[in-house]
């Protein structure tokens, strides 16, 4: 295990900057709170998410590569990332790139300089769980989240695929879950951990997305929780924002609380809840988490 | 000056259409030391071969050359012929002028020329080829067997029957192996125990076979017909030899529960214990790390209440030899655990087991006395889901292959259960269903058609526990493919058919041995077609699920097979083997070994050279020719070329090399002719 | 290099192939009647493990223009683990070989199973295309020349 | 050790307890020459010497026989003496516990044509950086196929045979070398152009991972041919192919002697 | 011995003396840079004559390959018939070695006639006209050269047909010694301007002398030899041999040669016995064909080149040594062994 750092680049990606800029905030406020500075790349781009991935292999590589260089010229060798999405693309880039030679030239002619390599990419999951540890987080907790029912949601990208995210089990990851428990709260079993959440069909087959969605919302009430866990800004988007769509067309209401994990953190490290942005969510925080938020 | 004939074949028109073989055997008759060169119609006719065996007598040859089809086809032909004419056989080569040269090219001048190159470099090489002779190797008619289960009792009993004596070893404390916990066999559906229990006690009176149970294989040694074995029989901490197996022992000790292996861990048993009932050897074991006396350092029930007084707690593992002609690895298999499948929830849920802890819940002899029972509350099973496939045919497990006992014992459970359960439902989750064997297929429709098994082809992505009024439950969801359907299936239990792997230890015994394995870690036989029983290592044989998921009555088979090689071997006194070895020069070796390390026979041993008196005056490498297989490894890897390989010297291949890039001028006279 | 000016290339080339899958797989060819280049001949050897670097040095010192060394595919070898010792030889081989300036057109590693006679054929008649087009050895067979020379 | 008097302390401890025979190490000639000296009388330890221009690699005669007759001995080791004794155990040349090394840190300078420039095992006794591609690798690298071709042909021609290249390399041993080996004589041993080429290039195949780049061969070699250039090459190919520094671990199978499954075989058809 | 006259001749005649030879036809061979070492090779063009260079430094082998080659075919065979070679004798004149070297041949030429004459070796001698280039330079003399040692000294004409000598900045003496040299002086002596001079190279560079640092007498020493033969000190001063064959070839007197048949190569049955250089230093000189070598150790192999230089030669011979103190083995001796340091500490520090 490493020795804790006290300095990451920081790649936030675009979500981070908009819809999820509360993710940002809290994972800033955790970090702070545990004395690791993140530091912000210097004019980053977007690392092309699904989109490019889609759309032009080429693209797909040549943004991440384009800021991993970036990371390199900063002087450090890990990046530190919040976003699945922008995790799963980076990190996707070091390995590719470092095997496939032809893929390599290619991305450096788009790019107008070499491909320099040697930076790792690290969700910040894996940052706290492994170079951090349970033990220093509990340490930091000042307003436990005492027997708040939470379910870790972690979706596809932070565990797929396999060869690309490491740090935690594939098939039954636990990592959230864990942290949840440092934070005081009841990290409850259920069996949609790793289940698809619709991504960015949302727009495309939101009715689809709205079934799969209220699987996963349904499994969580039926577990019991108060709230769901979650570790990337388009899952977070689907299950809370839908939850109005379910109601509208279906007459379904779970008033099922949808946070990023880091605003659960902040929240049991003591963090003022008018930092933490929770007006930003659309199902409304404040009469299931009212409790934990007045603390 | 050597003394050459070359024997040109025109094969019919096979070779003569494309090769003038009058120019080649003209052409070959100038060669310095070619004393006859000659072309028939069909060498290899009776008259042909007359005519080699007349000149081999009449000429006084001491090298012959034929020139003909490949090798491969007809070297065994002439060199017999050689012989009988009085010329050692390995003092003839065959030059391939038909598969090289005459069916492959269709200008006749070229492949006349390319001919006579074949030939006058075969000429060059044989000129040194040398007088060889069979290499003999005294064989000792003792076998051991590794592994006690199914396979290996019945290559121990069959050997031990044809008269030869046999060292069975076996890991654990009894022989019977995965059999002996089966609750019923497919096809037939007999009891696994009552088939099985007869031959494991054969095996215990059998006068020839000596068993040497809780013992590992420590080293193996030597070669074929001549091993030499350390086994270690482990520290038991019980007298076998005045134990009556009364059974009080296990009876008294307070040490309760402990999960028994046998059980597959869903019974218990004592630390003082005797795994099954009907196990051989009936003497109990001590398991030292869950005994009071061994951990806490008192209690010593067991030998208070031994009435023999058979208890011995200072004993401590001993290592035995045995000398031993052939080896038969029977060592089996095992399945993955439930915990390899954490999208199953193995290991976190109870009643998710495998398939051969649902052999041991439906097994009269087993921990619910064969009622069907969920391990987590003891209700029965309303719903079960059997899953096929689990781990097997799966490449993000690792593993590319179909364990192919699968299909049958999933079947068999399902009947089972429907057997014992009466109205619960079975549903079976398959990708193929693979029944190909006597009675097979039958046996599955049996389960569908008769004992309504309900088959879903498509796999589980995922199981789950969710309590349903009160029940905790699983929910099993997966794909029906045919149906193109997503399915849910709410069941009380889930068995995996979880994959078939080799034994843990197996790479390591085979490293023991010296035998080859494949990257799952089964045994590699020689060739998977000819030569199936028998591994690349001479002596070394290969039975049951070691070398492959096997079922019953296939490693039945093997073994016997097994059996018969080895018997085969033990019919001689000696054994022939072909004269291609590796020697190596002392005074030319410096000892630098790197042959020992690219020898994949361990054929190499180091020799120390000593003077008159007694001192070491350098170490060499030395060449068994009883494990050398003739690769040839050494020889290039030997910079002092101090090896080298009979019938493939340096200066065959070296005459060969230089004979096959000169074409004297004559020659090329003969051609333009 | 006996080359008369009018008179066509004819590059000599040998192949050092295994027994059990080159030498059987060109057997093949044969049986199958796959016609290809005359120019290859083959030296037949146990295993690839038994190919000596200076079986190839020497078979250009006799005048050589190209060499192909075959045997059986990794995991194939009869041997068990012939090829795979051999492969490293010949890694560094070309390593050497390139170095001092041996153009390695010339030396073709192969794998033909036995079942590849189409393989065997295709090689054979590669090799042989880009030997002729590549002319006779001639920087190495000149060293030959003053060699004997030197006997004059 | 620091210094050449903690090695003349060692030594003479070594040889009064009688723990070895003989010490190896360099003296002081006449004029500024530094030679290899023997040492078997501990009174003479202070003959024992080392400064910048003890460029011998002294491992070579760890396997001369009237050496080995002394039974256990203690050797002055500089880096690549150090390479060399670890490869000669690794191919069972000598016995760990039959040699005590004395080791040294090295400034050596090398003499004429600097070899020791290119040298990586100063202090410690770990590569300092990685291989690097040097000049003359460069340069030859740099030439057509054909061009490099008669380089080392030039070179090789100018061999006469005597065998110094091979007299002081460490890694040498062979009693026979494979040039004195008739029946058959794969390497003609007259100095001819075509025999002095086979005979250059099996050398360098035979130091394939086993090489440590003391660069004695090239030093030693009264014609001045540059056998370094090809070592160097092939212990940096050797490096970057299979992981493996000759002469850094004792227990480390040479390259040739081991293989990976998924070795490269970019080369074979 | 007939006198012959001295003359001068300036750097420009010298070159055109040199024009002139290659103008003969000569076969014209001097020292020549290679790479970083200076060798005997066949001239072609005046100017690859680089005087200076050849004054100073000393070839790294000696001029004994002119005559005594490294290989060469002694017979040819064809399947089962032999040939005869005749060595190609083309009139050949070797220009700038030096004293020490030319007396190293009058040493040979005895080695070569004794009890057979070789023809290889003497139709080369006799198609030869040496040029010898006397030891004048500050610089042609360094710390390993010992001939005054040996009998030797370097201005000596022994074995030469000409000498040269500087004199001066810009001119040479050039000193007709053998009828042979005159004989090439005067075919080729054209355009070039020769004053003639009553000096002889050894009258005026007595100064040379100074410059040796190794002066001792090592020819009395043949008779002190055999007490040395089982010496410790000699086993001591050579136990760092490593048994290459360097001294041996780079010698201008070391004669020993190998005859190997060497089959010619993309041809059967063809081939030369040929005629090797060897060493006795080398292991397998002396290797006998059951294994067992008499100079199991390579200080006997050492001990042998020594009394074969400095005791055996003479007893056979002549008082002569058979080393010429031209200091090449040492110079290149890869472990910096000194037949001279050898010989001179060990008789020294007295009997064993």
């Amino acid at each position: 295990m490493d020795i804790e750092k006290r300095e990451y680049a920081y790649y936030p990606g675009c979500s981070l900057e908009g819809m999820a800029k509360e993710f940002d905030i809290a994972t800033k406020e955790v970090f702070t709170r545990l004395g690791i500075k993140l530091s912000e790349l210097a004019d980053w781009s977007c690392c092309g998410a699904t989109a490019a991935h889609y759309k032009d292999r080429l693209l797909a590589y040549a943004l991440p590569a384009r800021n991993l260089n970036l990371v390199g010229k900063s002087g450090k060798s890990e990046v530190a990332i919040s976003c699945a999405a922008c995790f799963s693309r980076l990190k996707t880039t070091t390995m590719q790139l470092e095997h496939d030679s032809k893929l390599k030239a290619e991305v450096e002619l788009v790019l107008e300089e070499k491909y320099e390599g040697g930076v790792k990419p690290l969700h910040i999951l894996e940052i706290l769980m492994q170079s951090v540890g349970t033990a220093r987080l509990q340490a930091l907790v000042t307003k436990p989240l005492k027997s708040l029912r939470v379910v870790s949601y972690y979706g596809c990208l932070l565990v797929r695929p396999p060869e690309v995210a490491t740090f935690d089990d594939l098939e039954n990851p636990t990592s959230m879950d864990k942290i949840m428990e440092c934070m005081g709260a009841v990290a409850v079993d259920w069996p949609m951990k790793t289940e698809c959440c619709g991504a960015s069909l949302t727009l495309s087959k939101s009715d689809w997305v709205l079934n799969l969605v209220e699987k996963l919302l349904r499994e969580a009430k039926d577990a019991k929780a108060q709230v769901i866990a979650v570790a990337c800004p388009l899952c977070q988007a689907n299950l809370d924002m839908r939850q109005i769509d379910l109601q509208n067309q279906k007459r379904i209401d779970f008033k099922m609380p949808v946070l990023y994990f880091t605003q659960l953190m902040a929240l049991a490290m003591g963090a003022q809840k008018e930092k933490l942005s929770f007006h930003r969510h659309l199902v409304e925080v404040q009469s299931t988490l009212g409790a934990y938020l007045n603390q | 000056m050597a003394r050459i004939g070359v024997f040109i074949c025109w094969c019919g028109e096979n070779i003569s259409r494309t090769v003038d073989v009058v120019k080649v055997a003209e052409a070959m008759a100038g060669v310095p030391g070619v004393v006859t060169s000659v072309e028939y119609k069909y060498m290899c006719s009776d008259p042909g071969q007359k005519i080699m065996k007349e000149s081999i007598k009449n000429d006084a040859l001491d090298g012959v050359v034929v020139a003909l089809c490949s090798p491969l086809m007809h070297e065994k032909t002439f060199r017999t012929a050689a012989e009988e004419a009085g010329l050692n056989p390995f003092l003839l080569e065959v030059a391939n002028i038909r598969e090289h040269c005459s069916w492959v090219h269709e200008n006749k001048e070229e492949a006349t020329k390319k001919a006579i190159a074949i030939t006058r470099s075969t000429v060059e090489r044989v000129r040194y080829n040398l007088q060889l002779k069979n290499i003999t190797v005294p064989i000792t008619a003792r076998a051991m067997v590794v592994g006690g289960g199914i396979a290996g009792i019945q290559a121990a009993l069959d050997i031990a029957n044809g008269g030869h004596e046999v060292v069975l070893v076996e890991r654990t404390p009894s022989i019977g192996g995965h059999m002996a916990g089966l609750s019923e066999t497919f096809p037939t559906l007999d009891c696994s125990q009552c088939i099985l229990t007869p031959r494991m006690v054969e095996v215990a009176r059998h006068p020839k076979i000596k068993l040497y149970s809780y013992a590992e294989v420590e080293s193996v040694s030597g070669f074929v017909g001549n091993f030499e074995v350390k086994i270690r029989k482990k520290a038991r901490s019980v007298d076998t030899s005045s134990c009556t197996g009364c059974g009080i022992c296990q009876e008294k000790c307070p040490q309760k529960n402990i999960a028994s292996e046998f059980e597959e861990g869903l019974g218990k048993r004592k630390a003082i214990y005797v795994p099954f009932p009907q196990a051989v050897p009936n003497k109990p074991v001590i398991d030292r790390k869950h005994c009071l006396y061994f951990t806490k350092g008192k209690c010593k029930i067991c030998e208070k209440v031994c009435g023999p007084k058979a208890i011995r707690y200072e004993q401590e593992d001993e290592i035995v030899e045995e000398r031993i002609g052939a080896i038969v690895l029977a060592t089996g298999y095992e399945t993955l655990p439930a915990t390899f499948f954490p999208e199953y929830g193995g290991g976190r849920y109870p009643d998710v087991i495998t398939g051969l802890q649902f052999e041991r819940l439906a097994s009269a002899s087993g921990p619910t006395s064969g009622e069907l029972k969920r391990p987590s509350d003891g209700r029965r099973p309303e719903t079960v889901v059997f899953l096929s496939c689990a781990g097997s045919r799966d490449l993000a497990k690792g593993i590319s292959y179909c364990s192919k006992i699968c299909c049958m014992y999933v079947a068999k459970h399902a009947m089972l259960y429907q057997h014992k359960v009466h109205g619960g439902k079975a549903y079976v989750f398959y990708m193929d269903v693979r029944a190909s064997g006597k009675n097979y297929d039958e046996f599955v429709r049996r389960a569908i058609e008769q004992d309504k098994a309900i088959y879903v082809r498509g796999r589980v992505a995922r199981v789950y526990e969710k309590e349903i009024e009160g029940v905790k439950k699983l929910v099993v969801k997966g794909a029906d493919t045919l149906l193109g359907e997503q399915v849910e299936i709410v069941a009380d239990m889930v068995v995996l058919a979880s994959a078939v792997k080799p034994s843990v230890g197996a790479a390591a015994l085979a490293q023991k041995v010296g035998t080859p394995y494949d990257q799952h870690h089964f045994y590699s036989e020689a060739h998977p077609k000819l030569r199936p029983v028998e591994s690349n290592t001479a002596g070394i044989f290969l039975a049951g699920a070691a070398q492959a998921p096997k079922d019953i009555p296939e490693s039945v088979a093997d073994a016997s097979a097994a059996a018969s090689k080895v018997q085969i071997l033990f019919s001689r006194k000696e054994m022939e083997r072909d004269p291609y070895v590796s020697m190596v020069n002392s005074d030319r070796c410096f000892g630098c070994f790197s042959c020992e390390a690219v020898c994949p026979y361990r054929a190499i041993s180091r020799k120390e050279i000593k003077n008159r008196s007694g001192e070491v005056l350098k170490v060499v490498a030395e060449v068994n020719a009883g494990l050398c297989q003739g690769c040839g490894g050494c020889i290039a890897i030997c910079r002092a070329k101090a090896c080298d390989l009979a019938g493939y010297t340096d200066q065959q291949i070296f005459s060969a090399i230089r004979g096959f890039n000169t074409t004297s001028t004559y020659e090329e006279e003969v051609v333009k002719k | 290099m006996s080359m008369n000016m009018n008179m066509k290339f004819e590059p000599k080339i040998m192949a050092f192939v295994c027994q059990w899958c080159t030498y059987t797989g060109a057997d093949l060819a044969g049986t199958s009647r796959m016609q290809y280049s005359p120019y290859v001949k083959i030296i037949k050897l146990p295993c690839t493990g038994r190919i000596d670097v200076q079986f190839i040095v020497k078979a250009f010192e006799e005048g050589a223009d190209g060499v192909i060394v075959s045997g059986c595919h990794p995991g194939d070898c009869h041997y068990t683990s012939g090829n795979y010792y051999a492969r490293r030889r010949f890694e560094m081989f070309h390593e050497l070989m390139s170095f001092v300036g041996v153009d390695m057109r010339r030396i073709q590693f192969a794998w033909v199973s036995a079942a590849e006679g189409r393989k065997w054929a295709e090689l054979v008649n590669e090799v042989s295309k880009r030997v002729e087009e590549l002319g006779p050895f001639n920087v190495f067979h000149a060293l030959r020349e003053q060699a004997n020379e030197l006997n004059p | 050790m620091n210094s050449i008097h903690e090695v003349r302390e060692e030594a003479r401890k070594l040889l009064e307890e009688k723990r070895v025979g003989m010490v190896i190490g360099y003296g002081k000639g006449k004029g500024k020459k530094n030679y290899p000296i023997f040492i078997t009388d501990p009174q003479k330890v202070e003959e024992l010497h080392f400064e910048s221009d003890c460029f011998y690699n002294l491992a070579v005669y760890l396997r001369k026989p009237e050496v080995c007759s002394h039974g256990k001995l203690a050797i002055v080791v500089k880096g690549c003496d150090a390479r060399s004794v670890r490869g000669l155990f690794s191919e069972n040349q000598l016995k760990s516990e039959e040699v005590v090394m004395l080791e040294l840190k090295c400034d050596a300078k090398g003499i004429g044509r600097d070899k020791c420039t290119t040298c990586r095992v100063k202090n410690p006794l770990t590569p300092e950086e990685k291989n690097p591609i040097d000049g003359e690798i460069a340069k030859i690298l740099a030439m057509p196929m054909e061009e490099r071709f008669r380089f080392f042909a030039e070179e090789f021609k100018r061999c006469i045979r005597c065998y110094a290249c091979r007299q002081i390399c460490p890694h040498c041993f062979c009693k026979t070398c494979i040039v004195e080996k008739s029946e058959p004589q794969w390497i003609s041993s007259t100095p001819s152009p075509l025999g002095n080429w086979s005979w250059n290039f099996t050398r360098a195949f035979h130091l394939i991972g086993r090489c440590v780049e003391c660069g004695e061969c090239a030093r030693a070699c009264p014609v001045g041919i540059r056998l370094d250039i090809l070592n160097r090459y092939l212990a940096k190919s050797v490096e970057e192919k299979y992981q493996f520094i000759a002469g850094m671990d004792e227990k480390a199978a040479p390259p040739l002697t081991t293989y990976k499954q998924n070795d490269n075989q970019d080369f074979i058809r | 011995m007939k006198s012959y006259n001295s003359s001068i001749v300036t750097k420009q005649g010298l070159k055109q003396l040199i024009e002139n030879i290659l103008a003969h036809k000569y076969r014209l061979l001097a020292p020549k840079k290679s790479g970083e070492q200076l060798s005997f090779e066949t001239i072609l063009r005046a100017e690859e004559v680089v005087l200076n260079q050849l004054l100073r430094t000393m070839t790294t082998l000696s001029p004994k390959e002119v005559f005594f080659p490294r290989t060469e075919p002694v017979l040819r065979y064809t399947g089962q018939e032999m040939h005869d070679v005749e060595p190609p004798t083309p009139e050949t004149v070797l220009f700038g070695i030096r004293p020490c070297d030319a007396r190293g041949l009058e040493l040979l030429d005895k080695v070569f006639t004794w009890d057979y004459n070789d023809k290889f070796y003497l139709k080369r001698r006799e198609a030869t006209t040496i040029v010898t280039f006397a030891c004048s330079d500050q610089a042609s003399v360094d710390e390993h050269c010992f001939c005054l040692g040996v009998g030797g000294d370097p201005t000596a004409s022994s074995g030469s047909d000409l000498l040269l000598s500087t004199n001066g900045d810009d001119a040479f003496l050039l000193e007709v010694i053998t009828e042979k040299g005159e004989r090439l002086l005067n075919s080729c002596k054209e355009g070039v301007e020769l004053q003639a001079s009553d000096k002889r190279a050894a009258d005026q560079l007595e100064a040379i002398k100074d410059r040796f640092v190794r002066k001792q007498d090592l020819t009395e020493v043949r008779h002190k030899m055999p007490e040395y033969f089982d010496s410790d000190q000699l086993v001591q001063e050579t136990y760092r041999c490593l048994g290459c064959g360097i001294c041996a070839m780079s010698c201008p007197t070391c004669h020993c040669f190998d005859i190997v048949d060497e089959p010619k190569a993309g041809t059967l049955g063809e081939g030369a016995r040929v005629k090797n250089w060897d060493a006795c230093s080398f292991a397998l000189f002396t290797k006998h064909a059951g294994g067992h070598n008499p100079r199991e150790l390579q200080c006997q192999r050492c001990r042998q080149r020594y009394f074969h230089k400095l005791a055996y030669y003479p007893q056979k011979f002549s008082e002569e040594s058979l080393c010429v103190g031209c200091g090449r083995c040492s110079r290149s001796c890869p472990v910096g062994l000194d037949i001279y340091q050898a010989v001179t500490h060990v008789l020294g520090k007295g009997r064993a």
